[in-house]
């Protein structure tokens, strides 16, 4: 019996693992990206159509769509799992946790978030934002939304055992998520303005360093806290 | 337990306590469970036969008290005790959006077994011409016979099984029993909850822990 | 020294009188609130172990079984 | 060390420790805070610049000084409950938690009520407010989490694991604002200028943040106390209590 611990091989079989049973219910793709683009396709009926007003609030309609949007999607990241105890058997493998919860978030991000960047030129079109904001509104996105789909794990991960868990979810991890969507709109906005905004990437990049490092940590011991 | 004397301790609980919504399940619950043994937990709904179950696999964590493996606490060495054991709960950890042989690909590889033949494993749980059909589509039995196929497939010393038996027929069954008895003659446990009576295993071979209700 | 020169001079406060007297009259009732709350939880929560062991009771006389376990 | 901390977490005895502190802390919480204030709204020169509207930062500041204090130390205690597993930290953690928003609740009003004379509105996103209602909502997500749990020894650890979190995110959260606003704001008044502010300004000032310090124990005390006998109902010391509570 072929028997051993490989960080390597426990990390793609799970991320594969995701992607596969996405891919074979593909409503879990498409439904936030239409909800993304739904909220952002709103505002312009809410605040009228001129193209300065729009373009003064694209950077913030963008991200606070996109943040919407990466928490709706969240909500279901470990639900699955739990309602058929494979979340169980990931708590009880040999393999170290934090590796399999990253696995997951990635697989999610992927699933998730780099559609949302690549539809987000688009939206920004329709919304009238600067020509020279584009680079810098898919940067933040590159590096912002695996912050938020960091983040919002772990309140996904205290709430997946609670029958009521979607509204307390928002309370638990939009304020965390406040300091990335301060630095990605005030990005966008120093780029229209033809500022340098690498220092606010560079923070942005930091945010998702530390996060890389301690959210699998917290989603591990909520998962435990969860599953008891 | 006597005949057992000089058989290693290969779990060990000491002085458990459980509450769960200010209601004390059991309290002060020591035992052994050594190398060889069936251990049946029993006792009426309610008593904590899952609660207790489940924190001597370590997903929950008892009100006191603690449970070694080997001689160690198990949260001090988790990755180890999660290595040598298998767990299977009420829910099967099987997913219905994958066919049989995903599922049991994934469960065994993420317990890191390797270059495993699938459809000869799903044999012996009677599943061959099973294989390419999603979870979702079997029928209750094929689920669960599903999860029960890492039985086969494992080195694992600790058996922690809650309601095995669920929606499987008598035969499979007996088959499940002489697996168990075979497992606990080459050194390793047992630990199950059933409502069903088994057959193959004798009152002799099984040991019982009996859980009450507890009005306190 | 006392810094108004009447009574009804403090309690103009110098014109401010409706913030100051607002922002002092939430702190204070807002405590207030928090204070007879907490203090009567502990009778709350006293009551209700109490109906719990009464319900104990009647449970345990109703499935007859006569009170062997310990504790 | 462990052992001697641990005697005191034993339910009963801090149940009865909490109970002999507890009237000493509330007299010296009510005179802190009685002298403090009166000082302050009496005897304070007025401010040359804002009138007698300042006086407000009698309480402004040390509520919103002790907002953050109480959630460190929520944090502190969650950490401790977590890590050490010593129920009795979970339950200081739980009892801090109702406190601590509803100081922030009241450095949020007076902060609006000293800025509607300042600014001329009830709110402007001015940093310290912004970071104020996110340390608000974070104490709502601690709260919310921790009566969604119907097991409050899981409900302790999520809450605690949740308030360690925040506590990581605080800082974050708090210079993301601060940046923020100074670059959204135009130079406002500052309302508080602690450099300058003469001796007499400061004495009741200072007594002030510490009787609300000491009220924030006295107010944990109590909440406390309610805890314990909530989270202990199966024992008989406390079964004990409930029946005399209720004969009487």
């Amino acid at each position: 019996m072929n028997r051993g611990i490989s960080y390597t091989r426990a990390f793609t079989t799970l991320f594969m693992r995701d992607i596969k049973i996405a891919i074979r219910h593909r409503g879990d793709i498409f439904n936030p990206l239409l909800f993304f683009i739904m909220v952002v396709t709103l505002f312009p009926l809410g605040v009228g159509p001129e193209p300065q007003v729009l373009s003064r609030v694209a950077p913030g309609i963008i991200w606070v769509a996109a943040l919407l949007a990466s928490m709706l999607s969240l909500e279901r990241l470990f639900k699955a799992d739990y309602n058929d105890g494979t979340l169980e058997q990931m708590l009880l493998s040999p393999q170290p946790l934090p590796l399999l919860v990253l696995a997951k978030v990635l697989a999610h991000w992927v699933l998730t978030g780099v559609p949302l960047i690549l539809v987000a030129p688009l939206l920004a079109v329709l919304l009238n934002l600067e020509s020279n904001s584009y680079g810098a509104l898919m940067a933040t996105l590159a590096l912002g939304t695996p912050v938020l789909s960091l983040l919002g794990a772990i309140g996904v991960a205290l709430t997946v055992g609670l029958r009521k868990g979607g509204v307390l979810l928002s309370l638990l991890i939009l304020p965390l998520y406040i300091p990335v969507l301060i630095f990605a709109t005030s990005a966008i906005d120093a780029s229209g303005m033809n500022l340098p905004y690498t220092p606010h990437l560079a923070i942005i990049g930091a945010i998702l360093a530390g996060s890389l490092i301690l959210a699998p940590i917290a989603i591990g011991a909520s998962l435990r806290v969860s599953t008891n | 337990m006597a005949e057992n004397q000089k058989s290693e301790v290969l779990v060990h609980a000491n002085e458990l306590t459980c509450i769960r919504e200010e209601r004390i399940l059991f309290d002060e619950l020591s035992f052994d469970i050594n190398a060889g043994d069936i251990v049946q937990i029993e006792g009426p709904n309610g008593a904590g036969k899952t609660s207790l179950l489940r924190i001597i696999a370590g997903l929950s964590r008892p009100y006191a008290g603690e449970v070694h493996y080997l001689n160690q606490n198990i949260t001090r060495c988790r990755d180890e005790f999660n290595h040598d054991l298998l767990y299977l709960g009420h829910l099967a950890g099987v997913k219905s959006e994958l066919t049989a042989e995903e599922n049991l690909n994934f469960n065994l590889s993420i317990s890191g077994y390797h270059d495993f033949d699938t459809s000869s494993i799903l044999s012996k749980v009677n599943l061959s011409g099973f294989e390419d059909a999603l979870a979702g589509h079997l029928s209750a039995g094929q689920h669960r016979r599903t999860a029960l196929a890492r039985l086969w497939h494992t080195n694992c010393r600790v058996w922690i099984l809650d309601e095995p038996f669920t929606a499987i027929d008598k035969k499979g069954v007996e088959e499940l029993e002489k697996l168990f008895i075979r497992h606990a003659e080459s050194g390793g446990c047992v630990i199950l909850t059933t409502h069903q009576d088994m057959g193959v295993v004798t009152e002799k071979q099984l040991r019982k822990i009996r859980l009450d209700y507890r009005f306190v | 020294m006392i810094q108004f020169d009447s009574i009804s001079d403090f309690f103009h406060m110098g014109g401010y009188a409706f913030y100051v007297w607002l922002a002092y009259g939430i702190t204070f009732s807002s405590l207030a609130i928090l204070i007879v709350m907490s203090a009567r939880s502990k009778r709350k929560i006293l009551v209700e172990i109490a109906g719990k062991i009464a319900r104990e009771a009647r449970l345990k006389e109703s499935r007859g079984i006569n009170s062997e376990s310990k504790t | 060390m462990w052992k001697w901390l641990n005697s005191y977490a034993d339910p009963e005895r801090s149940y009865n420790l909490a109970g002999k502190l507890l009237p000493w802390l509330a007299c010296l919480a009510i005179a802190l805070i009685g002298v403090g204030t009166t000082w302050g709204l009496l005897f304070a020169p007025t401010d040359y610049q804002q009138g007698e509207s300042y006086r407000i930062i009698f309480i402004h500041v040390p509520a919103a000084s002790m907002s953050m204090m109480a959630y460190v130390s929520m944090a502190i205690a969650s950490f401790i409950g977590l890590v050490w597993q010593i129920k009795a930290a979970d339950w200081a953690a739980a009892s801090i938690a109702p406190i601590g928003a509803v100081i922030t609740f009241i450095a949020l009003v007076t902060g609006s009520t000293w800025g509607k004379p300042m600014w001329g509105t009830w709110w402007v996103w001015d940093a310290r407010l912004t970071s104020e209602l996110v340390l608000l909502f974070l104490y709502l997500g601690v709260i919310a989490l921790y009566a969604s749990f119907e097991d409050k020894v899981l409900a302790a650890r999520a809450a605690g694991i949740l308030a360690i979190v925040g506590v990581i995110n605080v800082p974050i959260i708090k210079y993301s604002v601060d940046w923020w606003s100074s670059l959204h704001q135009p130079a406002t008044i500052k309302i508080t200028e602690k450099s300058s502010m003469p001796m007499e300004m400061l004495m009741p000032l200072l007594i002030n943040i510490f009787g609300f310090g000491v009220m924030i124990a006295t107010i944990t005390l109590v909440r406390y106390r309610t805890e314990v006998l909530a989270r202990n109902g199966m024992r008989p010391w406390v079964r004990a209590l409930a029946t005399k509570e209720v004969a009487k």
